[in-house]
């Protein structure tokens, strides 16, 4: 792949992550910012084809340590994430219990 | 594999990682988008097992060593996400972040060693992505490892600052400048190695001083970096995924870093070079001398009895005491008594985003009664009594009233407006941002000391018994 | 420029396109499509390009045609597109007036 | 020039198109946004003189010929769009749409010949996306001329239906992909140019069944459509800016055709495939023998000078009288005389959207005063006079009490909750989507016939004798 065509896709990508998220409540900050953070544990695709080619022995340490990180990254990232939005799902809806005791 | 359908298929993960950020921008959506991302994720990691050869002849290396290392990844991972209390959540996320940067500086060393042993020379812009990788993604690395302790509170929250600091802080990072222009000069390995140690000593160092308030805007930050690091590996092993999904987490992760310091109304630039413009500040006097009321949970379960409207301020008191359920029996207890119930969420109430709204689902509080703090803000003239949960500088009027103190400008729930102000409190501590409240020695404040659990259990009781 | 290049190109600006304009209030629909329609007038880049290469008499008045048709396309579309805009203009606020004769 | 500056320039210039849709998607950077994008455009317009050859040894050919084509087109379009009436700008802005399209047909089919000529053969993919180019060009371009004949009123606005006219659109379409096919496997230069005509005629038929209302759908899809085309072009040429600006134009393109679609309570695959489904229609017969009330302008004065609150609620006939500074005049007066006044602005009345918005703003009508539907809807209870200017589809109840009518669900501004409703228009001919307004029959509505403009003024004159 050229550069030019690496540097549009680098470009195209900032504006389609600026575009997507601009417009996020406050209530998914956190939930958004981890799902974000679990994307990024992605690198661990990075992870495996460099631990793939290793030979020598300092290689495969550190590329197989970098599996280790990348997958806690990435798996925990998307369960943590999951967790916390699991917790605002609206249940179904238990009306506004405004008057005298109406669901005792 | 053939290439092209690998190739594709790297374009469809890549397209649900954007589908991912989308679904999790809306709240309805955000629960599918996360399950998108994660999809995504999984295809890509099964994929790359089956990834064409760049050269003919290669053979596949430490099979059986990177599944049994991904099964421990997971192993990890998992429970540590499933076990998390929530008001710990933050902090598992910076852990995350942390590590995700460190395997990015790894697999950038990796490759790097492994073409100078192959004898090839990198290109220099390869090394320059290197360089860029390792150092950002050991910063990434240990300063995500101290907003841990700091949220942990396993170190102090304050902002470290000692003196020199400034000083020190500014030749590390000459050092790591210095020793990143050496690594691409000269291609060795050794300066890469002293640029990767005094990027960790870096990354220490930025973090130290950034107070506990601001320390989730230096997550989303660091987080958006790690994202370009894993952007700039992507340059180097030649993957458009990698740089794709590493751009896409910077790009959101900036813009995101940006709302997140607006919603608290915090400076960014403040925060970033913090670090460098941060002088030792003395801890104020306390000023304990002046009077306060303080009430019994009779008193407390009496005021809210007779109350017509009580709006319920939580905060990250109501997190620490995990008293979101307790929280929840007493508003149904009052609702049951025809008391009009709200909860007013303020948007920074905790130590995160939401905090609040996700603790207070758990308890399962109907999601009707959770007020925004706009639309809660004009109902407080009508509303009799306001208990605050745990709750100090979200309600602080110091925001409006005295320039120049941290939390200065930051819009906050005018509680003071109402009839009555209930603090449910340990002591006469401030909050998070280490300010005195006023509003505590306000005539129209009563104060509840003790654990917030307990007190609203005792409440509950004495409010039963009425 | 490989094929996967443009083909990521390609996905990326859908979603930019997308993501883009989805949020445009309903006065706006006009202008944007007119803006949109001059941007496309871009095609007068590759009429050129043709135009310069052209040898034959054929190629030559076909190309030629394109750069006319195209730039009436791009720069007719920008103008009217400002034109649009510009009775949009916030002027100098006139206050309402809707007390007796306050202005007269 | 170097080829790596000449594409980052291109890379730039792509950057300020999607600029520009950013910008003009807000009404306080709208303008700023499309003086990027022109700006864009002149860069790259001035660039592409320069670009390096493909191949060494190349030499520029028709310089001044291209130099004089684009003065031609700068003295046709400019003057074209400043003059054109505010009233005639959608098919102005169909007309170039169409020349665009039928400029990327031009392109893509002389690249074609060019390289057959030369003895190429281009590769398969170069095929498919020239058929592609000349097919959606000439469709967009005849297509687009038909809007502009319709919009201009050259032809009947309704419907054009003929026995038969079904069976013929498929045929062509079956033609032009049949043709298209034949291109691919032969690829001689006959099978384009009868593929390029069918194009033509299919986009002749394909337009021919749109009624009037659907026709700025019409055009906003077949801008999205050339869009492709030019993206497609980009792909034959190699020119990544191509690719980037016409893929942002046709995606962008596609949603706002249905964000259009759904403002106008229209729906997208009824307006697309009318053409394969519509029947031939009877024209209703007219039921002019019901009673209506019709008033003099005295009349009409004399209740707008009694009244509290008056909503104007403009129309097309607003925009066809000119009478937009004639309405200013009379608010202005009845402002003055203590009324309260407003203007009720429907998004699709008139015909472009914000056409209303466009026109008033001429005026000078301050902002405050034009008031959206959603918000002008519940104040019409507390309205005294609803003053209809030329307005009729979009104030008709049919589109609430009528299903099946063509503007069945479509929102309309209820001016029926409101005290008395006068009509301004020039007889009891129905709107653009020819149908009858039952308002017209009610005892509290007025009729005051004539040409908008003139009406006013003499409404005006009465008022002031008042
Ligand atoms: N939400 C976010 O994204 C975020 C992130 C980082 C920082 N922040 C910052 O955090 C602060 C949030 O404000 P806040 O009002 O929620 O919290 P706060 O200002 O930190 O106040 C918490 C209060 O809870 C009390 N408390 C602690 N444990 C308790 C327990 N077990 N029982 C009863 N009371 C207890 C504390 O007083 P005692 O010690 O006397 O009991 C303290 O006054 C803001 O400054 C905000 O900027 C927010
Ligand atoms: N805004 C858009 O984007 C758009 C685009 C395309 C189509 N449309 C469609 O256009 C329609 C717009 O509704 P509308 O209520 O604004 O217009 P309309 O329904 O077309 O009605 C216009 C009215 O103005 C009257 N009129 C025409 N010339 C006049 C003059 N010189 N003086 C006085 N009256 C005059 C006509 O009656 P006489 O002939 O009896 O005078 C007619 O009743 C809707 O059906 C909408 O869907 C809108």
């Amino acid at each position: 792949m050229t550069s030019m065509a690496i540097l549009t896709i680098f470009a195209l990508s900032i504006f389609v992550g600026f575009e997507v998220v601009s417009k996020v409540s406050t209530t998914l900050h956190t939930p958004l910012m981890s799902g974000a953070n679990a994307i990024h544990g992605i690198i661990l695709v990075g992870a495996i084809t460099v631990a793939d080619s290793a030979t020598s022995t300092l290689e495969t340490t550190l590329a197989i340590l970098a599996v280790v990180l990348a997958t806690i990254n990435m798996v925990g990232g998307f369960v943590v994430t999951d967790r916390m939005l699991e917790m605002f799902k609206g249940k179904p809806k238990t009306k506004k219990v405004a008057t005298e005791g109406a669901e005792k | 594999m053939n290439k092209n359908i690998y190739e594709l298929l790297g374009l469809l993960v890549a397209i649900c990682f954007i589908l991912a950020l989308k679904g999790l921008s809306a709240p309805k959506s955000a629960r599918r988008g996360n399950l998108i991302g994660a999809a995504g994720a999984t295809i890509a990691t099964v994929l790359v097992f089956f990834a064409p050869f760049a050269k003919p002849g290669d053979k596949h290396h430490n099979t059986a060593l990177i599944i049994g290392a991904i099964a421990f990844g997971v192993l990890v991972g998992v429970p540590a996400a499933r076990k998390i209390q929530m008001t710990q959540m933050p902090q598992l996320v910076a852990l995350f972040n942390g590590v995700g940067g460190g395997a990015a500086a790894l697999v950038a060393t990796v490759e790097y060693l492994n073409l100078s042993a192959g004898g090839e020379k990198p290109s220099a812009a390869a090394v320059v992505a290197t360089v860029f990788t390792v150092i950002v993604g050991c910063t990434s690395f240990s300063g995500s490892v101290i907003t841990f302790l700091k949220l942990q509170e396993l170190m102090t929250t304050r902002p470290v600052v000692f003196p020199g600091g400034r000083f020190l802080i500014a030749a590390t990072l000459a050092g790591v400048l210095g020793t990143g222009g050496w690594t691409i000069a000269a291609r060795g390995n050794t300066p890469l190695l002293v640029m990767g140690g005094l990027s960790l000593l870096f990354g220490v160092l930025f973090v130290l001083p950034v107070g506990g308030a601001d320390v989730p805007i230096v997550i989303s930050l660091l987080n958006a970096f790690t994202g370009l690091t894993v952007a700039a590996s992507g340059y180097v092993l030649e993957s458009t995924l990698l740089i794709v999904a590493g751009t896409l987490v910077g790009a959101s992760g900036t813009i995101l870093t940006r709302l997140m310091a607006d919603a608290m109304g915090r400076s960014l630039f403040g925060t970033l070079f913090g670090a460098f413009t941060a002088k030792p500040q003395e801890v104020g006097a306390a000023t304990e001398a002046r009077s306060v009321k303080s009430g019994s949970p009779d008193d407390v379960a009496i005021l809210l009895n007779y109350a017509q409207r009580v709006v319920i301020v939580p905060g990250f008191g109501l997190a620490v005491a995990q008293a979101q359920h307790t929280v929840r029996e007493l508003a149904d207890l009052l609702a049951a008594k025809g008391v009009d119930v709200a909860y007013g969420i303020h948007p920074v109430a905790g130590r995160m985003p939401g905090h609040m709204n996700v603790l207070l689902a758990e308890a399962n509080v109907p999601y009707e009664q959770l007020v925004e703090m706009d639309e809660v803000n004009p109902t407080f003239p009508q509303t009799d009594v306001v208990l605050v949960v745990g709750a100090n500088d979200v309600v602080n009027p110091a925001a409006k009233t005295t320039p120049g103190c941290p939390i200065y400008g930051m819009p906050i729930l005018d509680v003071s407006q109402s009839g009555n102000v209930i603090f449910l409190k340990r002591s006469m501590r401030p909050g998070f941002a280490g300010i005195e409240n006023e509003l505590l020695y306000d005539p129209k404040t009563t104060l509840l000391f003790g654990d917030a659990k307990d007190s609203l259990t005792k409440v509950v009781s004495s409010l039963k018994a009425l």
